[in-house]
């Protein structure tokens, strides 16, 4: 397929390889509609699950996948269900996360954008499997064409009764709404995001208890990505043992990776979980000049370095090396990028993005950046760097969300693998990339004394 | 006992003498019920005409009477009140209370106020019994609002609220003395008080407008500091009072001053509205923890104390009988408290249904209550506060005619009365 | 019967006694009395060990309030300019209205809109109403008044609060998160993104090259009033990484040469759009 | 929780809802209030330890008066006598609440009031007592008291003009309106010019009635 | 020459007395500033000075400093003359207490028909502070003062009569030479005492018998529009009055200078005026403290209470006395 970006915003480029599954097809103004999206063979998993197989049965059909959660966490999706569906309640939940927590990961957006009606389905089918009879779609409020399209979607489908009461004439009967989502880091928590649905300031409540027990108003509630809902439509569609064919045996199927940084295309691609990271960075063209470190899961990731360019590209091996899925973010730096400062972004993004609920998350985050920009400076405490890691240390035990227990990655990666950039800045003042000469480090904050100067 | 050292009314007999004089030195005798309206300037005050007849009474002066400002800036009048009192050398003929002079406007204040910020406003009311004050509003609202505290939390109301009852009753038989020129019972008796407010803070936070009570329950659950507060202070209380009592009880001068003074017979108090110590002092047995059982007072044994006499005495004697019926109480409350929560789950901004509620419950003075109407928004739309003092405060036109300026302040401290609450 | 002066002697044994018992006074100065745990009598914000307040502007205290006593003013972790409360807490002290209110002469203020708005109240209850008071629609709620009139205006915030009955902290406290204005810009609205994206591919260049171009820092305004500087994530550029926004309109990618000539040729152009709020807002 | 704010909280948050049907104890006085006074049939309203009944002004000296001195009924203790106004071209209600020994239920007695010519006749006669409160609703309402020798106001100055409980009494400071106007009242200069207190005085009440009841 | 000295002599007494009223009332009111706060369970003043024995004395200077107002209705004259007929009436009488042998200012031989005739000055001063105050509260006071007094003044002298019947003399001096040889007054004029110490408490406004300045009644009394040095006056008569009261019960029933057995009676020469002085200042604050005792524990008796108890129960009593006294005198013709 070509890159074409006919529907999608000029934000996503489709990059071609991999293995397109969800992105068939995707910025074609046909599966806008639903007679183009019925064409092209689908809600027949809805149907599959609702009039034959029943909740069970799906449930069972996803648990033979083993589909993952895509959110980044990599939790069983059909556990998720079961538990959703074994909690106790009359009124039960189905949310769609498409908030976009991190706006550089373009999957879900491309997906909201380019093919409503497949996150919709996925969505339906989660309601149907843990018996909810409600249904939320929370999008980030800036993805102005995304809900649009989403609420078309939703109308279109009751009309044609497969959405609303009485889906397909069974007795399953889920209302959809749509909801604007406030773009936030902390939103991707599904706490979080439940609290802001809740019109709470959202931040993230202690677990347990769950939100498939307790969630939006007390009741069992199911957090899903968009990105795992629309795995499930077509698990659900094409059958569990075709779903196998791709990917590793731990994670199967295929995840949606947006490569940017010092790369030739930019952009959105499908690959199997499990393929080297390698190969995926050559699906961007590979960096222009010589590649020095690949960030992997945006500002919850970490870095890996060169000589990790072959770690499989999946849930267990990436964690082990320090890294996260994430949502798929694959940030592509060349040797002309300084590892302190893009660190000191990451944790300032962090910090920027922080809910203000958790201690360590709300102080921690400052104080590593205040230590970092004391060693950008020149002008470290002689315990900084213990600092760093004790601090690090501190906020992943005394974590409240997952997003706070991963922020000092990047930073921990790259003082593993790039030390000697750490102390060169430290004790002599020098970026090694050369790169400090021109940046000014992270924007709305005062610029560092001594950064310039001190790079000659 | 109201027989023995009963004093004839002077009004009579002053009449009777300068009568007698009169006709000795051959003038002619005295006019009454003639006199002109005297006016305001009288009182120092601009004139204008009055504007009822009872108003046109008072300031019509007979020979030989006079009208004498007492307050708003006098030693003795509990707060800012002013008493315009008719006199004829020292013999009261007449008494219009005039009062406002703490008007603060609680109910309108509380009206535009939300259900949880009511309870702020409510304790400077009277502020001798800021816990009364909060537990009225708060079952006024839990009926409105349809929900009921936890029984652990009942028991604390009850338990703060006998021992507002005991320091309130405590003072009383303080200034009591104090406004017969007795000066050292007020000492014992804050020495009481202060146990108690200290205690109070321990459990609320604050000495004296406590602001403890919660719809739905109570701000905070016990802690040790007040339980061994609590405990030291039970084990010494019984003999601070007694120091009072034995000063005063059994004290001649205090006896010629108070037996058979202020006399109010029961059919008087009922139809005057005077409540609480003072109307059971005069044989009524009313008291609204029996008669409209309310909080736990169902579950604790207790008599409803009356006296006979029906004088200032009589009020005394009951006003330190109940003092030693609530601390009672307060074993009984420690004793049975249950565990659990104090706070029933209550949303962040009450919203009732429409609809009304009337809440009345037994304050030091008497029958305190509220009548809220919620027309389903964030505040009540009527929030009208009965204050027992300033209905008290209507027998004391009644009660001193023909006695003298000395026993006014005498009877009015017999009812007890805080202007904070009169003047709302 | 009782013998006469029996009772004034039982006094007077009594005060006899009591002048040689122990005495109960406090003598303050000396002796501190002992406040309780619970003591309301004072309320301070505790420091870090870096000297800085711990309070975050987070709301939270103020979300569990009983009675709404805690106002609130300060920057919260988003770098907002929050708070909510009476005008004359803090240092809106020297807010035209609190002197207004107090009857001393009150010049205008400099953003006049922080305060004196209008909101067009039927048409946020019309918004309010079609989204059905629903709770989860209030970041939709949000986001059509900041739409309409570019931030979210105080005045709308506490109308949201009171028409959907939710806690005004919360109201506020969600209007925090999420990149929404809590003070209105002024004029034309440069928004430079910050993604990681735009961010690694040479975004700060952008944005120093404008601010030079501007002559303003982020979040600031030019003193015409014509233009303001601000970064987001919200741009997120991920194809067209590095981009930025002028109003509404996205440009990228962009070297620092092209968007400092973009951005002048803008200025050039007199007959720029007025946007809709600055139009609504009474002069 | 999140959900303990959610607009309508459901019954367990609530606990208890109460219901408004009569309760057993208070059924006995229904049936008596029935029997006794069977135009009141319409109006009698329960709760579960209040029984209220409604009526018009001008009948309260009759009712109160058999209320009291009916041997089955015998209300003899006025608890509380309190106004409430409904707003402009509404009604007054003055609100009697009694007790009586024999009933294990507050009595309450609305009576309705025009708004436009509050005149409602004086309990005085019954209930000594009563002066105080008529005193008050006449000086925060406005309510005239036929009968009642003593009314004049007695929180406020006897120079004040207007009867500030009264629905439409403006108050020059922000508690008057509340924040769902949307505005804060705060900044609004022109709520302290009090010419505003002026006009908005109620039609029913005769400038300077402070002055001749 | 003899004259010359007379003269010299009695300047040099009125000085020294007029200049130690005011100790004595800066003692007197600081014991009944610190015994009541004991009684009370208070400290009392404990910071100026000391165990904060100079607080009274600050109380004087504070009068000095505080601004004299006069009210515009006043009448000027009287209003200012009425503080300095109480306050002389109090110290004039100071002239025939005796103190010790040797120290009496003026040994009349009619001492105590002079004492009672001065101490009952004061209460012409009071009305007229009453009257010229131009305020109710002070004329009732004043009215107060005059009817309370005059009719204590009665039973006081009744009760003395009984003492110079006994002691044939009305002369301080010789009537505690008598007591020194018959034994001290109260043997034999128990009820004269009792009558006298009531009376004598009514006679000077002391509780429970304040009427004249019933605070919780009348504000003030008198005294109500008093403000500054001119009230201080009225402060200070009291006190002293009070004093001189317990003095003049000392000498007359309680045997003067003369120490209780087993001491030495009296000593000579020098050295006795200052035992005799120990003797009759220890007495005499004995009194003060019961009247500051009593103070601390009674409330205030009514004032139709207070003449009902002068006229139905002192006066007959006082009559009785009296006669059983006379009577006694003439059967055993001592």
């Amino acid at each position: 397929m070509t890159e074409s970006t006919s529907t999608l915003s000029p934000q996503i480029r489709i990059l071609s390889g991999g293995h397109p599954r969800l992105l068939v097809g995707l910025g074609d103004a046909k599966l806008l509609t639903l007679a183009g999206y019925r064409k092209a063979g689908t809600y027949t998993g809805l149907e599959r699950a609702v009039s034959t197989l029943g909740a069970e049965a799906s449930i069972a059909e996803i648990a033979a996948a083993g589909l993952r959660g895509r959110g980044g966490g990599g939790y069983p999706t059909a556990d998720k269900w079961r538990a959703a569906r074994g909690a106790a309640g009359d009124r039960k939940v189905v949310v769609a996360n498409l908030i976009g927590a991190d706006p550089t990961a373009l999957g879900d957006r491309a997906l909201a954008e380019g093919n409503p009606h497949l996150i919709l389905e996925g969505l339906l089918i989660a309601a149907h499997a843990t018996g909810a009879s409600e249904a939320i779609v929370a999008i980030r409020r800036d993805w102005t064409a995304a809900i649009a399209r989403m609420r078309a979607a939703v109308a279109e489908a009751e009309a044609a009764h497969l959405a609303g009461y009485l889906v397909l004439g069974t007795d399953f009967s889920c209302v959809v709404t749509v909801f604007e989502g406030s773009g936030a880091l902390v939103a991707g928590e599904e706490t979080a995001l439940l609290a802001a649905l809740a019109g709470d300031r959202g931040m993230p409540t202690i677990r347990p208890p769950y939100p498939t027990e307790r969630g939006l108003g007390g009741n069992p509630t199911t957090v899903q990505n968009g990105e795992t809902l629309a795995n499930a439509a077509w698990i659900l569609t094409h059958g569990a043992a075709e779903f196998r064919k791709v990917g590793s045996s731990a994670s199967p199927g295929t995840k949606l990776v947006s490569i940017y940084g010092k790369v030739k295309r930019a952009g959105l691609a499908e690959v199997a979980l499990g393929s080297p990271v390698a190969d995926v960075v050559a699906l961007a063209g590979g960096p222009g000049k010589t590649l020095k470190a690949v960030f992997v899961g945006g500002a919850g990731g970490g870095a890996l370095s060169t000589a990790e360019i072959e770690t499989p590209y999946d849930y267990e091996p990436l964690h082990a090396a320090g890294a996260g899925l994430g949502l798929g973010q694959l940030l592509i730096t060349d040797a002309s990028t300084c590892m302190v400062s893009s660190a000191r972004f990451f944790l300032d993004y962090s910090s920027r993005e922080a809910c203000g609920k958790a201690v360590p998350c709300r102080i921690g985050t400052k104080r590593l950046v205040e230590a970092l920009d004391r060693v950008l400076a020149a002008t470290p405490r002689p315990d900084d760097f213990g600092l760093l890691r004790e601090l690090s240390r501190k906020m992943a035990d005394t974590a409240l969300c997952h997003l706070e227990a991963r922020a000092p990655g990047p930073m921990l990666t790259t003082l593993d693998r790039f030390g000697d950039e750490y102390r060169a800045h430290a004790e002599r003042g020098v970026c090694l990339a050369g790169a400090c000469r021109t940046e000014t480090v992270a924007p709305l904050l005062a610029p560092l004394a001594g950064v310039g100067p001190a790079a000659s | 006992m109201t027989s023995e050292l009963r004093i004839p009314d002077p009004l009579e007999l002053e009449a009777a003498e300068e009568g007698r004089l009169r006709a000795v030195a051959g003038l002619p005798p005295l006019k009454r019920g003639g006199g002109e309206y005297a006016g305001f300037e009288s009182v120092g005050l601009p004139d204008r005409p009055p504007q009822t007849e009872r108003e046109r009474e008072v300031y019509t002066l007979d020979e030989g009477e006079m009208l004498v400002n007492m307050g708003p800036q006098h030693p003795s009048t509990h707060g800012v009140m002013r008493l315009v009192i008719k006199v004829r050398g020292e013999v009261v003929i007449d008494i219009d209370p005039v009062l406002g002079y703490l008007h603060r406007g609680i109910e309108k204040l509380c009206e535009n106020a939300t259900y949880t910020t009511v309870m702020t406003y409510v304790d400077p009311m009277d502020y001798l019994s800021a816990m009364h004050n909060e537990h009225a509003p708060a079952i006024a609202f839990e009926k409105l609002f349809g929900i009921k505290a936890p029984p652990r939390a009942e028991y604390i109301r009850a338990l703060v609220v006998e021992l507002n009852r005991v320091f309130s009753h405590g003072l009383m038989m303080g200034f009591l003395a104090l406004d017969m020129g007795g000066l050292t019972p007020i000492l014992y008796s804050f020495i009481n008080r202060d146990d108690v407010v200290d205690m109070l803070s321990a459990i609320s936070g604050q000495r004296m407008l406590f602001n403890f009570f919660r719809v739905g329950g109570v701000n905070f659950d016990t802690n040790d500091e007040f339980m061994s507060r609590l405990g030291t202070w039970r084990a010494g209380v019984l003999k601070t009072i007694e120091m009072s009592e034995r000063i005063l009880t059994d004290n001649e001068i205090f006896r010629g001053r108070t037996v058979g003074m202020g006399v109010l017979s029961g059919a008087q108090a009922i139809a005057l509205g005077v409540t609480g110590p003072s109307l059971r002092a005069s044989g009524v047995p009313f008291d609204v923890r029996k008669a409209h059982p309310y909080s736990i007072y169902p579950e604790l044994e207790f008599d409803v104390i009356t006296q006979a006499g029906g004088d200032v005495y009589s009020r005394y004697l009951q006003r330190v009988a109940e003092l030693k019926q609530s601390i009672h109480l307060i074993d009984q409350i420690v004793d049975k408290m249950p565990h659990g929560p104090v706070q029933a789950q209550v949303p962040g901004i009450i919203r009732p249904r429409p609809g009304r509620a009337y809440a009345a419950v037994e304050s030091p003075r008497g029958l305190y209550s509220v009548y809220a109407i919620s027309d389903g928004g964030p505040n009540p739309y009527r929030f009208r506060m009965r204050d027992p003092s300033f209905v008290s405060l209507q027998a004391l036109p009644k009660l001193m005619p023909g006695r003298l300026i000395a026993d006014t302040m005498a009877v009015m401290a017999s009812f007890d009365p805080v202007m904070g609450g009169v003047d709302k | 019967m009782r013998i006469p002066g029996l009772g004034i002697l039982k006094g007077m044994r009594q005060t006899g006694r009591n002048f040689w018992a122990p005495k109960v006074t406090r003598q303050y100065p000396e002796e501190r009395p002992q406040m309780p745990d619970r003591w309301r009598g004072r309320l301070d914000l505790i420091y870090d060990p870096f000297g800085e307040h711990k309070c975050e502007v987070c709301f939270q205290c103020a979300q569990v309030c009983p009675v709404e006593a805690i106002d609130m003013s300060g920057f919260d972790s988003q770098g907002n300019r929050i708070r909510y409360g009476l005008p004359e807490i803090y240092e809106e002290r020297k807010d035209p209205n609190a002197y207004r209110r107090a009857g001393l002469p009150a010049e205008p203020m400099r953003n006049v809109a922080r305060w004196d708005e209008a909101i067009d109240t039927a048409w946020l209850g019309g918004v309010i109403d079609g989204f059905g008071a629903r709770p989860e629609a209030l970041i939709g709620i949000f986001s059509a008044v900041q739409e309409r009139y570019g931030y979210l205006p105080e005045r709308a915030l506490r109308l949201i609060s009171d028409t959907m009955v939710i806690h005004w902290a919360q109201v506020f406290g969600a209007a925090g998160l999420g990149g929404f204005r809590l003070l209105p810009t002024e004029g034309h609205l440069v928004t430079v993104c910050r993604c990681a994206a735009c961010r690694f591919a040479g975004g700060d260049a952008l944005l120093s090259a404008l601010s030079d171009e501007l002559g303003i820092a982020p979040g600031e305004t030019s003193n015409d009033g014509a233009w303001s500087l601000e970064t987001s994530d919200e741009v997120a550029a991920g194809a067209i990484a590095p981009a930025i926004r002028i109003d509404t309109m996205i440009y990228g990618p962009l070297t620092a040469v092209q968007a400092r000539h973009l951005v002048a040729e803008r200025r050039k152009s007199a007959a720029a759009p007025a946007r809709a709020r600055t139009a609504s807002r009474p002069s | 929780m999140a959900d303990v704010r959610r607009p309508r909280p459901t019954a367990e948050q609530l606990g208890r809802r109460r219901t408004l049907s009569a309760p057993a104890k208070a059924g006995a006085l229904v049936r008596l209030l029935l029997d006794r006074f069977p135009g009141l049939a319409s109006t009698i309203w329960t709760d579960d330890d209040t029984v209220e009944v409604q009526i018009d002004g001008a009948g309260n000296v009759a009712l109160l008066g058999d209320l009291r001195d009916d041997p089955e009924l015998h209300f003899w203790f006025l608890a509380d006598a309190a106004a409430v106004d409904y707003g402009v071209g509404e009604r007054f209600e003055v609100v009697y609440h009694l007790y009586s020994d024999l009933h294990p239920a507050w009595l309450r007695v609305r009576a309705r009031v025009d708004r436009a010519d509050p005149h409602i006749p004086t309990i005085t006669g019954l209930w000594e007592g009563a002066n105080f409160h008529e005193r008050e609703m006449y000086d925060m309402m406005g309510i005239l008291f036929d009968g009642n020798r003593d009314l004049r106001r007695i929180f406020m100055s006897p120079d004040y003009r207007s009867f500030p409980q009264r629905r439409d009494f403006l108050l020059p400071d922000d508690a008057a309106d509340s924040q769902a106007a949307g505005v804060n009242p705060l900044e609004r200069p022109e709520t302290w010019d009090l010419t505003r207190l002026e006009e908005s005085r109620a039609p029913g009440v005769m400038a300077g009635a402070g002055d001749e009841p | 020459m003899d004259l010359l000295f007379g003269i010299l002599r009695f300047l040099l007494a009125t000085t020294l007395l007029l200049l130690m009223t005011i100790p004595t009332a800066f003692v007197v009111i600081q014991m009944e500033l610190k015994v009541i706060a004991q009684m009370q369970l208070r400290y009392g003043p404990n910071r100026v000075g000391p165990w904060g024995m100079f607080q009274s004395t600050i109380h004087g200077f504070k009068f000095l400093a505080k601004e004299d107002h006069i009210p515009d209705q006043a009448d000027r004259a009287t209003f200012t003359l009425a503080p300095w007929m109480v306050y002389m009436a109090a110290a004039m009488s100071m002239l025939v207490m005796p103190f010790a042998p040797g120290a009496i200012a003026a040994d009349f031989n009619i001492g105590i028909v002079y004492f009672f005739a001065v101490i009952g000055l004061s209460v012409v001063g009071l009305l007229i502070a009453g009257w010229a105050s131009y305020n109710k509260y002070s004329l009732l006071g004043g009215l107060r003062s005059a009817a309370q007094m005059v009719s204590y003044e009665i039973p006081l002298t009744l009760s003395v009569v009984g003492v110079v019947v006994l002691g044939g003399t009305l002369n301080f001096r010789e009537l505690i030479a008598w007591q020194q040889l018959h034994g001290w007054m109260l043997i034999w004029q128990p009820v004269g005492l009792g009558i006298f110490y009531i009376a004598s408490l009514a006679e000077i406004n002391r509780t429970p018998f304040d009427m004249v300045e019933a605070d919780s009644e009348l504000v003030a009394g008198p005294f109500t529009e008093y403000s500054g040095m001119r009230f201080g006056f009225f402060f200070f008569a009291e006190y002293v009055a009070l004093f001189i009261m317990s003095g003049v019960m000392t000498a007359l029933f309680f045997g003067g200078w003369l120490a209780p057995w087993p001491f030495p009676a009296q000593l000579e020469g020098f050295g006795g005026t200052l035992y005799g002085l120990l003797w009759f200042f220890l007495k005499s604050y004995m009194f003060v403290f019961v009247a500051v005792w009593l103070r601390a524990t009674l409330p205030r008796v009514r004032v139709d209470q207070l003449m009902g108890m002068a006229w139905k129960v002192l006066l007959p009593l006082a009559m009785l006395n009296l006669l059983v006294t006379a009577g006694a005198v003439l059967v055993f013709n001592l």
